[in-house]
């Protein structure tokens, strides 16, 4: 059993693209979430009272027990470094001039994924407490980059 | 239970309300770019193609040829047993006027996508193609049809080697 | 319906960086030809129901389960996608076989990863359009993010983590199916480019082509079908929070739920002793050691430990990737549980080669299915 | 040892709507929220999550069947997302059934969700990528020139009318004006307007189509003792069957869906069918154009090559007829998120075969079901039959 072979001048590979192009809406809880982050400069997380877990950014229903949810609260702009990472890569893959620094910031029992900055790679540690940094209220567009990024309280 | 419930949830939007800001959104565009490996069966096609050929494939067991070619026999799972050049004549199997393209963009002359069955195939066995040079109200299925290739020179190892599908002129 | 089902037949192809002689289709059909030849079954006549895992961003294609039908004899047959990792493919065909209306049923994974030009791109947009993406980071962050509080949480290091690339790319060298072996030092590892502090480059998988199909049948079939059949004793998976915001950053949470569910099907109260050898997620270095706590082979803290005192190398208490795991054959996207079951097949088998192992009679394979998930999958197998 | 028996004990669904405000993940809670709800059983009760949604470039989100997990309820448990492209609504059901009736588990939560808005600006422009990258992409195909070529095919073989398949379209938007989800129910339509519709793709017309939506359903399934420990009404899955196609296309007759032939055969032997025509009181086939309704049913049996027509015209499908087709309204009237329409047709004979579809209930006390999709390159079917 021999399989067929290939034509010598057959072109090795065929190129194309995979056209995606998408709209999102920020839905139900993204919509009062991000307004408040602009109009206010709030952060706003929802409280299930079932599971007693408070969600950050808030949401409109629990992962754990698929509750609805609509007790908002206010947890403030200072929370707790709970991870960060130095990253040295472009979105492509190539390398990065200078590393952005990334953490996850604790709210709640959540937190939000953003730059930290005003700060020196060194002085960064677990446990830092850092505040969030907004953009003039001007420059805001409902977006998690309303807030420029969190630095050192 | 659908008798019960009185509201059901969803909420709708018009474009409007994106177009006036009621709502928050954003937008993204997805950069996926791919060099899809053309193989054995794919690669010799493209490569016909260029040389103005359709190319196919013969099973011997189940006794058919098929197009495009690959190397295995779907239905008895063999390898094949050869590359076969076809014609660039055939049947249309079926057609569509098509006043829409791909992005939706209305158009007032109709594409016309066709299957087309390829003489020296096994029967109902075709590519999906255009047909050209011919009025949209005309095209019938059971027509007969010849490839319109490109020139040489302009040719790519491509299915767009041909450029589309015209009727024969009946004897 | 039917309890016990096996592994009957197991085939493979590719493991290079790239395979430019091969469409995907060629590429899966040499594969599933192999396992088919190797349970001794007709896929046309004798599979009465297939699973292929895929995922249409990798592959280029929308919907692209239309494609994988005809490479793997499964046309106008019985067929479906599972959208997850090979792990998650057997376990849909071991639930299919337990139905009872099933008696052999074929599975299919694989990676044409050298096609995708513009991979990491492609990663992103797994991330959420409205919380994430607008920071156009690249996902290798999570990983940073994910490593730096294991580090932190369980007071594992750098070092450990180098260990484990170490010690699978030197278990690479021996495996045919390896393309990434390599005899390196810790210190190579470490004073390697940075990729997200503190992973570094060569603590993350290369990728690479491949496909694996694996036969599974019932009992009845199974005996009549070989004599050395591989047994499934468990098979678990579980996700967990999928989004940044929620999840535990240090532990593997879904790979603890999935080993819950694979340990309590196998009747494993103490998996350290059950199990005679391991292979385990490592498409980034310290995956593996997070990997063995949340197996329970060890306590939070001890997997580095262990790993820098040899205890999971081929010639130890626990082998650990034997087959060299990702770090050696490469990331192969769905196909990466495949791989790491393929391994546990072929050691119970008595078939690994060089790389034998001496008197092993269970083992475990897990895969996690990258960044940014929290989707995990455990299989406990048996000869 | 027999089959574990599987029963659909709950159900839930949003609206299906042009353009949802809710993200996926959001759709996906409503309905499975609404779904827990219905049975009055919490995520504790869940044991197992299986989902449901067509391609990725609808939602716009790589893995996506990992990103709407935890709508679906997926948090630290077992979960799965099931593809078989059009045919997924139906196919997930059959996915929490393999899981029900492994042993493995005895009540799994099922969802299907579609948010086809996402891609923008044209929903349809993505499914120019379903088609083969190297020797079909080129020729910029879309979607409309299957269903287009495939309805050609159709009617040319048997000699069949643009105005016997309006019929279609005219009796189910006309049965969707009774369903509260319903994006196109219109009660007054006709076919006269069917035919008047805008010409897209000829023979396609513009209300020859089902629109672009977004929705998401839910079912809870239960093993046989959790079953009747939780309702007295319990609907079971007596039989399911899938088949998909070659890929070659182009390589088949399209005048004839083998694989819905063979997918329909698969679970009339489970469910221990003999006279499909005789013992299916309500039928479900999948319509997202209206020519399909008709293609399917005849190979669901139901109808002979050629004739599905004439159960429209002789009144054999109306609500009130002998077997009624899509009492739903189908997607043509409800409307087509792709995936959750699927799962819409087995939450409707749910409803239909307990005696609580309201406005859209099928007299005589329906005894017996059939839901079947479609999908890929005309290549797929997916049935489940469903009895009180």
């Amino acid at each position: 059993m021999t399989l067929l072979k290939r034509d010598p001048k057959a072109p090795l590979s065929w190129q194309g693209e995979l056209p995606v192009t998408n709209r999102y809406t920020y839905g139900l809880a993204g919509e009062k979430f991000f307004r408040t982050l602009m109009d206010e400069g709030r952060i706003l997380g929802t409280h299930c009272p079932k599971c007693d877990h408070t969600y950050v950014p808030a949401a409109v229903f629990c992962e754990r027990c698929l509750g609805k949810l609509d007790d908002w609260v206010d947890v403030g702009t200072t929370g707790e470094v709970v991870t960060y990472t130095f990253l040295h890569v472009n979105l492509d893959g190539s390398p990065l001039e200078k590393p952005e620094i990334i953490a996850f910031v604790r709210f709640g029992d959540g937190g939000l994924i953003h730059h930290l900055g005003e700060i020196e790679p060194d002085q960064v540690e677990i446990g830092l407490m850092v505040e969030a940094v907004f953009k003039p209220k001007s420059e805001r567009i409902g977006s998690i980059l309303d807030i420029k990024h969190f630095k050192p309280v | 239970m659908t008798a019960k419930i009185k509201e059901f949830p969803g909420i709708s939007l018009s474009e409007q309300d994106f177009a006036e800001g009621k709502i928050l959104y954003n937008f993204d565009k997805l950069n996926g770019i791919y060099a899809w490996d053309t193989g054995v069966g794919i690669g010799s096609y493209l490569a016909s193609l260029k040389a103005g050929v359709i190319l196919g494939s013969h099973c011997s067991t189940c006794r058919k040829i098929v197009v495009p070619p690959r190397t295995i026999c779907e239905w008895c799972y063999r390898p094949m047993d050869e590359f076969v050049p076809l014609k660039d004549t055939g049947t249309i199997n079926t057609f569509s006027l098509c006043y829409v393209t791909w992005d939706v963009q209305r158009i007032k002359e109709p594409e016309i996508p066709a299957v087309i069955n390829i003489d020296g195939a096994s029967p109902m066995h075709g590519i999906m193609h255009m047909l050209g040079e011919i009025d949209p109200k005309d095209v019938k299925i059971g027509m007969r049809v010849k490839a319109v290739w490109k020139p040489v020179e302009d040719r790519q190892g491509s299915i767009n080697d041909i450029f589309y599908f015209k009727p024969i002129k009946e004897k | 319906m039917h309890e016990r089902v096996a592994i009957v037949g197991v085939g493979c192809t590719g493991f290079r960086p790239i395979t430019p002689e091969q469409s995907y289709k060629e590429m899966i059909y040499e594969a599933a030809m192999r396992a088919y030849n190797d349970a001794g079954v007709d896929p046309r006549r004798d599979v009465d129901s297939f699973v292929t895992v895929a995922e249409d961003f990798h592959e280029g294609t929308s919907i692209f389960d239309e494609y994988t039908p005809d490479q793997i004899g499964g046309a106008l047959k019985s067929v479906h996608t599972i959208t997850g990792d090979g792990l998650h493919g057997i376990a849909t065909a071991y639930m299919l076989i337990r139905t009872g209306q099933f008696d052999i049923v074929a599975v299919e994974g694989h990676s044409k990863a050298s096609n995708i030009k513009t991979l990491p791109e492609i990663t992103a947009y797994a991330q959420d359009p409205i919380l994430n993406r607008p920071l156009k980071l690249n996902s290798h962050f999570i990983a940073g993010l994910e490593m730096n509080r294991y580090l932190f949480e369980t007071d594992s290091t750098q070092e450990q983590c180098a260990a484990v690339v170490v010690k699978n790319k030197f278990n690479a060298i021996k495996n045919p199916f390896a393309p990434y072996g390599a005899n390196l030092s810790i210190e190579d590892v470490l004073t390697g480019p940075m990729l997200s502090w503190p992973l570094g480059e060569r603590e993350t998988a290369e990728h690479a082509d491949g496909a694996i199909v694996m036969v599974l049948a019932s009992e009845e079939k199974t005996l009549s079908l070989t004599d050395k059949p591989i047994w499934i004793l468990g098979s678990g998976w579980s996700n967990d929070s999928p989004g940044l915001e929620n999840r535990d950053w240090a532990h593997a949470v879904y790979t603890e739920e999935a080993a819950r569910m694979a340990y309590r099907q196998a009747g494993i109260n103490n998996p350290l002793e059950a199990i005679d050898i391991a292979e385990v997620d490592d498409t980034y270095a310290y995956k593996e050691l997070q990997a063995l706590e949340a197996l329970g082979i060890c306590r939070e803290g001890e997997a580095g430990i262990l790993t820098l005192e040899g205890f999971t190398n081929s010639d130890s208490g626990l082998p650990v990737n034997v087959s060299g795991g990702s770090l050696g054959m490469g990331n192969l996207l769905e196909a990466n549980g495949l791989a790491r079951a393929l391994e546990i097949v072929l050691q119970l088998r008595g078939e690994a080669g060089t790389r034998q192992i001496e008197n092993v009679n269970i083992g475990l394979a897990q895969s996690w299915r990258g960044v940014p998930t929290t989707s995990g999958a455990v299989l406990i197998l048996t000869n | 040892m027999g089959m574990r028996k599987v029963a659909v004990v709950g159900a839930g669904m949003t609206k299906f709507v042009r353009r949802a405000l809710e993200t996926p993940k959001e759709l996906t809670w409503e309905a499975a929220h609404m779904a827990l709800g219905s049975c009055e059983m919490t995520m504790d009760d869940i044991e197992a999550v299986c989902f449901g949604t067509a391609p990725d470039a609808f939602d716009g989100v790589h893995l996506n069947g990992e990103y709407v997990s935890d709508g679906a309820g997926a948090w630290r448990k077992p979960y799965m997302r099931s593809y078989v492209g059009g045919g997924t609504g139906v196919f997930v059901p059959i996915q929490g059934w393999y899981h029900v009736a492994s042993g493995l588990f005895d009540v799994v939560m099922v969802v299907a969700e579609e948010k086809m808005s996402s891609f923008y600006p044209h929903a349809q422009a993505a499914f120019l990528t379903i088609f083969d990258h190297t020797t079909e992409r080129p020729l910029k195909p879309n979607l409309l020139w299957i269903f287009a070529l495939e309805m050609n095919r159709y009617m040319t073989t048997y000699g069949i009318s643009k105005a016997d398949i309006a019929q279609v379209a005219v009796q189910h938007k006309r049965n969707a004006a009774d369903h509260p989800c319903a994006l196109l129910g219109d009660a007054d339509i006709t076919i006269q307007d069917v035919l008047n519709s805008e010409v897209l793709a000829w023979p396609v017309q513009r209300l020859d189509v089902s629109p672009v939506s977004d929705g998401a359903v839910a079912v809870i399934l239960a093993a046989e003792h959790i079953a009747k420990r939780i309702t007295d009404k319990p609907v079971w899955i007596e039989g399911v069957g899938w088949h998909l196609d070659t890929s070659y296309w182009t390589n088949r007759d399209l005048a004839y869906p083998r694989y819905v032939e063979y997918a329909a055969r698969m679970a009339y032997d489970m469910a221990g069918i003999k006279e499909p025509r005789k013992e299916i009181n309500i039928a479900e086939p999948y319509d997202p154009f209206d020519y399909k309704a008709l293609h399917h049913l005849e190979g669901l049996q139901l109808a002979d090559r050629g004739k599905a027509p004439e159960l429209y015209s002789d009144g054999t499908a109306a609500r009130t007829g002998n077997m009624p087709v899509c009492p739903s309204g189908g997607l043509l009237g409800v409307g087509n998120p792709i995936a959750a329409a699927g799962l819409m047709k087995i939450a409707e004979l749910f409803w239909q075969l307990r005696g609580e579809a309201g406005a859209r209930q099928v007299p005589g006390q329906p005894r017996r079901g059939l839901a079947q999709a479609w999908g890929d390159l005309m290549q797929v079917g997916t049935v489940v039959i469903m009895g009180r």
